[in-house]
């Protein structure tokens, strides 16, 4: 964990939350105070401890950062979109 | 054309759109709402989506069919909200000089697209279950407790 | 729906023919008249028929397309007569529960269709030449003296 | 050969020619005076002797009785309709 303790570098990121994964934390959006440097992976960590029953239930979540899929990796900006996304069934 | 609706698809229109003098050969797939799978009855379906992200995927979808095969054109239309037996869930037309293309053009984008856009199926059966479609996840989890059959979704599947 | 005739095809009518409450998808096949083939140029193509024999032979695919592959419909339209760039000239409708039988069976029914129908394509090119197309005989000696290089068809042939 | 010379037993066949093979002998529909018991294959060699360049312009020609495709060793029926079918190339 890279979370740098100085506020003046803290940002806001939205998490979107789809289908069964919103059935579930039985809301579609969640709002984090996170700090700079801070990974698409330490957000993760964040929700499944707040929600364990998410990746209990669906253990191949994939994730997108601004409408586009994410590795874990990522790191996170101010303002950006992140989304949760349960397998899809479209077609 | 690249549509994504809360209204019935104007697939006639969509099949238009690909025609070209290029081309000796057009494809328009429907995957429709069935009314049967592994002998459960579906009553209706619930399409949602991440909009802008599943809009914005099928734009890329779109141009990465163009480059992946040799076809004149190609366009992609998604319905969403509550869709009735029969009703048609998903459109996709492709034209092409020769026909082997556009067959096969045809179902790398349905495959594709159903692997890679965020737009989820929610089913609701005759027995009053309504049960997300999560492919390759064990269902009758999320809605219901875990005494379900392993479903496939009720329109193409498999 | 089995139709041959010498008016522009009702495709939608034909997919609406296949469509059923067992489908969980639908492919409409159409084939249209290309205006470049190996660089030669159609202006207009020309379909004449042993019609009595080929709406037998229609017939008789059907029946086949519905024993051979697990299909809920089957249609076939062909178009006779003068066809302009563009045109339909064939279309095949196909349902089905899963998707995949319904593309193979579609491209078994062209690719039958081609070989077995009693159906002749007669091609007018940009330079004046009108050759009957002949699948596996040497092209440009009916119409024409034997100058001709080999040409394949102007729809979605090979 | 097994034609019968009994001019009792004579039948006449309609051959309906289309496409190139209409345009090689210039006519669409020809009558042949047959005698009971002839094949197909008999049929083929009469027309084929009075129009040698319709097998030499078409090598791969198929033929049908009565709207059925038909193999030479066919015996042909009063009335058949016979029918020389070039190469299809329908679709």
């Amino acid at each position: 964990m890279k979370e740098q303790p100085d506020p003046a570098a803290a940002l806001t990121v939205t998490v979107l939350f789809f289908a069964a994964a919103a059935d579930i934390i039985q809301r579609e959006t969640v709002q984090l105070q996170l700090h700079e440097g801070v990974t698409l992976a330490d957000l993760q960590q964040q929700l499944y401890s707040r929600w364990p029953e998410l990746s209990q239930r669906l253990p191949t979540l994939m994730w997108a950062v601004n409408e586009q899929y994410a590795t874990p990796q990522t790191i996170l900006r101010a303002g950006d979109q992140v989304a949760c996304i349960p397998p899809v069934s479209g077609g | 054309m690249i549509q994504l609706t809360h209204e019935p698809l104007d697939h006639a229109a969509l099949l238009q759109s690909v025609s070209s003098h290029q081309a000796g050969a057009a494809l328009l797939f429907l995957g429709t709402v069935r009314e049967f799978t592994a002998g459960q009855q579906t009553l209706q379906l619930n399409y949602t989506a991440y909009e802008s992200m599943a809009l914005g995927q099928l734009e890329q979808l779109q141009q990465d069919a163009l480059q992946q095969f040799p076809v004149t054109a190609v366009g992609i239309q998604h319905r969403l909200g509550e869709l009735a037996l029969g009703d048609v869930s998903v459109a996709i037309a492709v034209s092409s000089p020769h026909r082997a293309d556009a067959y096969e053009c045809s179902r790398w984008l349905i495959d594709t697209l159903k692997q890679r856009i965020p737009i989820w199926k929610q089913e609701h059966y005759a027995d009053g279950r309504v049960e997300w479609q999560h492919p390759g996840e064990p269902t009758g989890q999320v809605a219901e407790a875990d005494s379900e059959p392993q479903s496939g979704a009720s329109t193409d599947g498999q």
